[in-house]
């Protein structure tokens, strides 16, 4: 066990990924000499060389169908997609190759590539850098999508990721790169697969169902909560795609409440998704209706508004007050549409 | 030592280790492409249609183009091109003769086809038979093709299964072949789209020490493309073995290639430090001798080619598209005169090797063809399981997907044992 | 009132669009000569001219941005994507600027552009040409999105998608654009806005949302259930972004039962929002989770399979079975995951 | 009549009636443009790189520059630019000169306002004065730029307000001013997108019998992006009355030129049948004369022109960077010495135009600048309401954020009052 950051774990991750297999390759703007915007790909260049980390064109379209071209070759591409908001010029190749070539070959062309994204905001930055696309590819059959939230998963996922043959996007919660945690660098048998949920936190009266940056926000809602006589159950759902349902259903029909959370707008989010598919699996267990918590149907507003954007400790409380029938802010609230 | 050279470095180092007789190779096609470069450099004369001329030159004309065959039969000289054919027997004339006939053969029963139900759609290449031909018969079997959906007689020379060649156009496949069978990735739909796909798998090959390369065939309209044009920059970054064959048949659907381009097409790849070549493609000898060129420069480190392959499509988009509403009627005349095919069955007669026992050869071996291919065709099951919806999405299982899948299973179950 | 196809009611609509305001412009390939490959823009390079209906370089991104620059000027420009799989090389521009510039300029730059996408299957096609990609323009804040179902809506619709300061997805179901109906060129105060959904047929027992393409499934749905003693009310949806819930919300306070329908993959498409929101809006007077009927999560599948991809009559009446209560194909089925 | 004409044609009709002033006008540059694209022609012969020679000659490099004041501060006479300045008088000069100052000192004031924790962020253009200066002083009020983040300079020749152009840093607003207050579209962020509005907007142009002009700014990193290419196809198509001015500052964050390129970028342009010219991006003069071609040929009905300015990004990407890790340390030294205000200020003093006099108004302006715009940032308000979250989505109500709105309000709401 190591001391590490969440960015530096996954900088160990892919150092092993590189190491393992001389097939990985890494992609993307800046990248090399500078090790990424963020340092994630730190030393990376230098240890490996400038074929294995490769500094692209910038060009987002041109790095991912390049990615699918070395995949059509045996290779297993990492790209970084430099902020989150960068990712759509190259929609159309993960949309239509990344994620289609698989089906459309009947599976005999592989596409293990790797799309790295940190996301979300909380940096305060400029327009762009602090989106959360992910249920665009969540709801994008043929492409996996998980993100991670701690130091130990950020390791293990990566390398999940990378040696997973079919594509994956993972979503790097950029905010907490900073964050601290132990790490084993070793995996086993017994690591939790890509595709599953963790349960974070046990607890009895409430399901909050959350993922990436929120996840340690739901982990203090949860003490919080604590205090006040209310028993949590956070779950980490890890992966969007799939979502692993079997552990949130076994929950809520547990707790009988659920509330999920994410940064992302909230009109066709996970959210949606998550209390959808949880109110067909659970519907006799629900006490209450699936609250959601998350971005407005708003662009990223500017840095000084995100904290009005983003959910946080107060908004999720509320939110649990309101699916355990407490006073909240909308009680006496008069819908107007 | 620029950066660039910095960056590359390992990368030179392995190419300086190339061996005498590669270098020697080298020399030769550098020769060759100065010949090609400096007619590229006339091409950019043509600044004044920029300039906002209405002058009649444009993107399709042909003039300033490679041309080995003219369109009556005889062969016309090109110092630079000459010696990358010079290897080429009338033998292997009439094995070109007879490709284009028999992809023709297979354009025509595949239109029948879909005229009699047993399509849902083609897109024909008529005229563009030397363009194919030429260029698919200049690979070598471990070259790997990206194509897009027009490039038939391109499929044919890689030895498609002809079942396989129609599944697509059949509705039971969104793609018919394995690309590793024969070299050929399942074509693109999304216009442009394989050119970035042909870059990433040529960095594959330098990076695998091979000198296989990779070909991307696209269209006039392509060219417009956002990804078209990073694939130059791309290949061009990374000196990447890939060829970039553009045939410019002149239309997009409707849109005439004048649309997208005020300059030769061919003018374009230079600026991204791509060397390109502009030539007559429905002249089968001057399109092979173009791509062996670019296959050569890729093999020995010279990075990718552009070729411009001007010729015309002489039907319509596809069996859906009605050229009449958009093409003017005397095209179809004056490209007629080029015909590919004529003017090479002149050639070959003018040198006495398109005997009647060659005409009739050739001929048995398209009607063979268009047999089996209809065989094949009717063959093919026009009706699939309805579990196969979710066969092939992901390589490893996906729980959300396999309960959509088991509860379609026992959702068709349903229907079994009558009313319930 | 006149006969007219719902292709051709939309084609009368942009020739009134045009005649009305000339600061509309027509921009796309392939619609002007040819009229586009389902000749929406039949005859109107012909009337307007070249520079009003203007074909485009090949290169949708090329189009959306031009378009972009266009309304900067003060023009309306109405775009045409060929078919919904080719509107992914404009996705940057359509979701980092059509949807922002209004919010990042604060209204000082508006942005009434119009979209249009042939779109969803059932006409045999191949690859790219069938899909259902509404679900990621409602999930992005600053897009409109609407479809129409009927000759009718389809000439008022992009009438009012046009005539509209917001940039407005206009989804036209491909499959349907030779239903013929009686149309109305007469906009009045009377017309039901572009932004509410529309009771279609009234019932008792189970509220069936739908949009584009499956509305006349789910009509005919409705009549055979009706056959069966079931009472299905009909709401053709119209509009995606915003989705007109106050509608959905008294229909299922009526019948307290929802069936969804989109030919859309359902992980994250738009039924996952209707059940959700729905869910939290009549949790109380809900008999049963709502259920949605849609494509799989798979890449729209070779024209071979569609029938076993799209929703159709059969699938519709089993969740209606299922939300009943009655015996369906999930009865006594055992899930794995 | 070619296809392109016929479509074109009522366009042309009415460039054929542009005034004789302006024929007389468009003959002059269109003098000038062969000077320009015979230099192209010369560029064209650096093929040696796309075949892999590690020579130093790339993207970057200053050769077949277009040059009026040399860095020494001497004038370099061009027969083809020459007359695009001959008006500028030494008052004008200096004029520039104190442009360049003051953007200068607008840039270290940012920045220590940024260090103070007054800004979240800032992109210096330190180095790039010229390229700004000169282009911009070359625009007319009905011009229209679209630029991306780093165009400060840009913005102050359109005279954007202190406060605005410090909102997008402070991080109080995604976009600082109004564009039609200043002719300036809010900077895009996208890289390149921005190229494809301004051919829009340039259309849009043409379509209202405006001589307006749209130029988009970007740099040498977004030329790799589809989008920037995808405007030159559009351009061309439909002979836009935009320039593209293509700051080439040697780096995309910690990438070199020379990797998104192996040539010239200027030679991308003449591809795409849009006349481009190269000219040394520090000498403010040179970037004038260049600009007002461009311009004038788009306002004569010319179409688009590319324009690549030389230059060097002497600081950080933005104040977050640190490009001791990818920068060679000899850069600055060599850069330093072709620094675009010392060699104006060379000029001048040869000239006599550069009096003690004239240094102190040109500082104290500078100055002036300097406290205004301090000021103006920290008058900004730093927290917002945080209502305004919602502000500005749509011109027209929604209902689905209505609704959320009306939530939040009761959010914030159930915080007054204290303990529920
Ligand atoms: C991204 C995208 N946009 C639009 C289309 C629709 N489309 C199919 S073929 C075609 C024209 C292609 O022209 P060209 O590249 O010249 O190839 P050709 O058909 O002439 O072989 C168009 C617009 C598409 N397939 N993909
Ligand atoms: C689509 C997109 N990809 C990546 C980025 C991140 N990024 C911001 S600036 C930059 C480099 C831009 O270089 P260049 O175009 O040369 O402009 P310069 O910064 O030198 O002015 C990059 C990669 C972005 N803003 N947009
Ligand atoms: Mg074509
Ligand atoms: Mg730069």
């Amino acid at each position: 066990m190591t001391q590490m950051t969440l960015g530096g774990a996954i900088n160990s991750g892919l150092r092993h990924a590189l190491a393992d297999d001389d097939k990985v390759v890494l992609l993307g703007e800046d990248i090399g000499k500078l090790g990424g915007v963020f340092r994630v790909t730190d030393k990376l260049q230098e240890e490996f060389g400038p074929r294995r980390v490769m500094d692209a064109p910038l060009a987002e379209a041109g790095i991912i169908g390049t990615a699918v071209g070395l995949a059509f070759r045996g290779y297993r591409p990492v790209c970084e997609i430099q902020f989150d908001g960068f990712i759509y010029p190259g929609f159309d190749q993960i949309v239509a190759q990344v994620a289609k070539l698989h089906y459309r070959t009947r599976g005999k062309v592989k596409v293990p590539i790797t799309i790295r994204v940190p996301f979300g905001g909380g940096i305060g930055a400029v327009e762009h850098h602090s989106e959360s696309p992910e249920a665009y590819f969540a709801h994008t059959a043929g492409l996996r999508v998980i993100s991670c939230s701690n130091p130990q998963d950020a390791h293990t996922m990566i390398r999940q990721a990378i040696a997973c043959d079919d594509p994956v996007l993972f979503f790097e919660p950029k905010r907490r790169y900073w964050l601290k945690g132990e790490v084993s660098e070793e995996l086993g048998a017994d690591t939790l697969p890509m595709g599953s949920a963790r349960v974070a936190r046990e607890g009895t009266d409430v399901t909050l169902a959350a993922y990436g940056p929120l996840v340690p926000t739901a982990m203090d809602a949860a003490a919080a909560a604590a205090d006040d006589g209310i028993s949590i159950e956070v779950i980490d759902l890890r992966s969007l795609s799939p979502i692993d349902f079997s552990t949130v259903e076994k929950s809520v029909r547990k707790t009988g409440r659920l509330v999920v959370t994410h940064e992302a707008a909230q009109s066709g989010g996970i959210g949606a998704e998550v209390a959808a598919a949880v109110t067909e699996r659970c519907f006799d267990w629900l006490e209450a209706a699936p609250a959601r918590v998350t971005g407005f149907d708003t662009p990223y507003p500017p840095a000084a508004l995100e904290e009005a954007f983003l959910p946080d400790l107060d908004r999720l409380l509320d939110a649990v007050d309101r699916v355990m029938g407490r006073r909240n802010s909308l009680t006496g609230w008069k819908a107007t549409a | 030592m620029g950066y660039r050279a910095y960056r590359l470095k390992d990368f030179w180092q392995r190419r300086r280790m190339l061996s005498a007789a590669a270098i020697q190779a080298r020399a030769v096609h550098e020769r060759e492409l100065r010949v090609i470069v400096s007619t590229t450099h006339e091409h950019t004369r043509t600044e004044t249609l920029a300039e906002g001329s209405d002058q009649d030159m444009g993107p399709g004309q042909l003039e300033d183009i490679v041309q080995l065959i003219r369109p009556d039969g005889s062969r016309a000289e090109s110092p630079g091109f000459d010696p990358w054919v010079a290897d080429v027997t009338d033998d292997q004339l009439v094995d070109l003769y007879e490709d284009m006939v028999v992809i023709r053969r297979i354009d025509t029963e595949a239109t029948a086809l879909q005229r009699q139900g047993e399509l849902a759609l083609w897109a024909p290449l008529l005229g563009q038979e030397a363009a194919q031909i030429g260029s698919g018969r200049a690979l070598r079997t471990d070259d790997f093709v990206f194509s897009s959906y027009r490039e038939n007689g391109v499929a044919y020379t890689r030895g498609v299964d002809f079942g396989d060649m129609l599944k697509v156009w059949r509705g039971i496949a969104s793609a018919g072949w394995d690309p590793y069978a024969i070299g050929m990735a399942t074509p693109a739909v999304i216009i442009g789209a394989q050119t970035l796909h042909a870059t990433g798998y040529a960095l594959g090959c330098t990076y695998d020490g091979v000198d296989s390369v990779a070909i991307a065939y696209f269209g006039d309209g392509a060219t417009s493309q956002g990804d078209v044009n990073e694939a130059m920059v791309f290949a061009s970054s990374f000196q990447a073995p890939v060829v970039f064959f553009c045939q410019n048949n002149q239309w997009a659907i409707s849109e005439p290639v004048g649309l997208q381009a005020h300059r030769h097409i061919s003018d374009r790849a230079p600026g991204f430090g791509i060397p390109s070549m502009r030539v007559d493609g429905n002249d089968v000898l001057a399109v092979m001798a173009a791509t062996r060129i670019a296959l050569d420069r890729a093999r020995s480190g010279g990075g990718p080619t552009f070729i411009e392959a001007v010729t015309y499509r002489m039907g319509p988009h596809t069996t859906s598209d009605d050229p009449k509403r958009y093409r003017p009627a005397d095209d179809l005349e004056e490209w007629g005169r080029k015909d590919p095919i004529s003017r090479l069955g002149r050639l070959l007669e003018s040198r006495g090797a398109l005997t009647g026992d060659v005409t009739k050869r050739v001929n048995d071996k398209a009607d063979a063809v268009a047999r089996e291919m209809r065989a094949a065709c009717v063959a093919l099951d026009k009706e699939l399981d309805p579990m196969m919806v979710f066969d092939g999405v992901y390589e490893e299982p996906h729980s959300g997907l396999e309960r959509q899948k088991s509860q379609y299973a026992a959702y068709l179950a349903s229907f079994e044992g009558g009313e319930q």
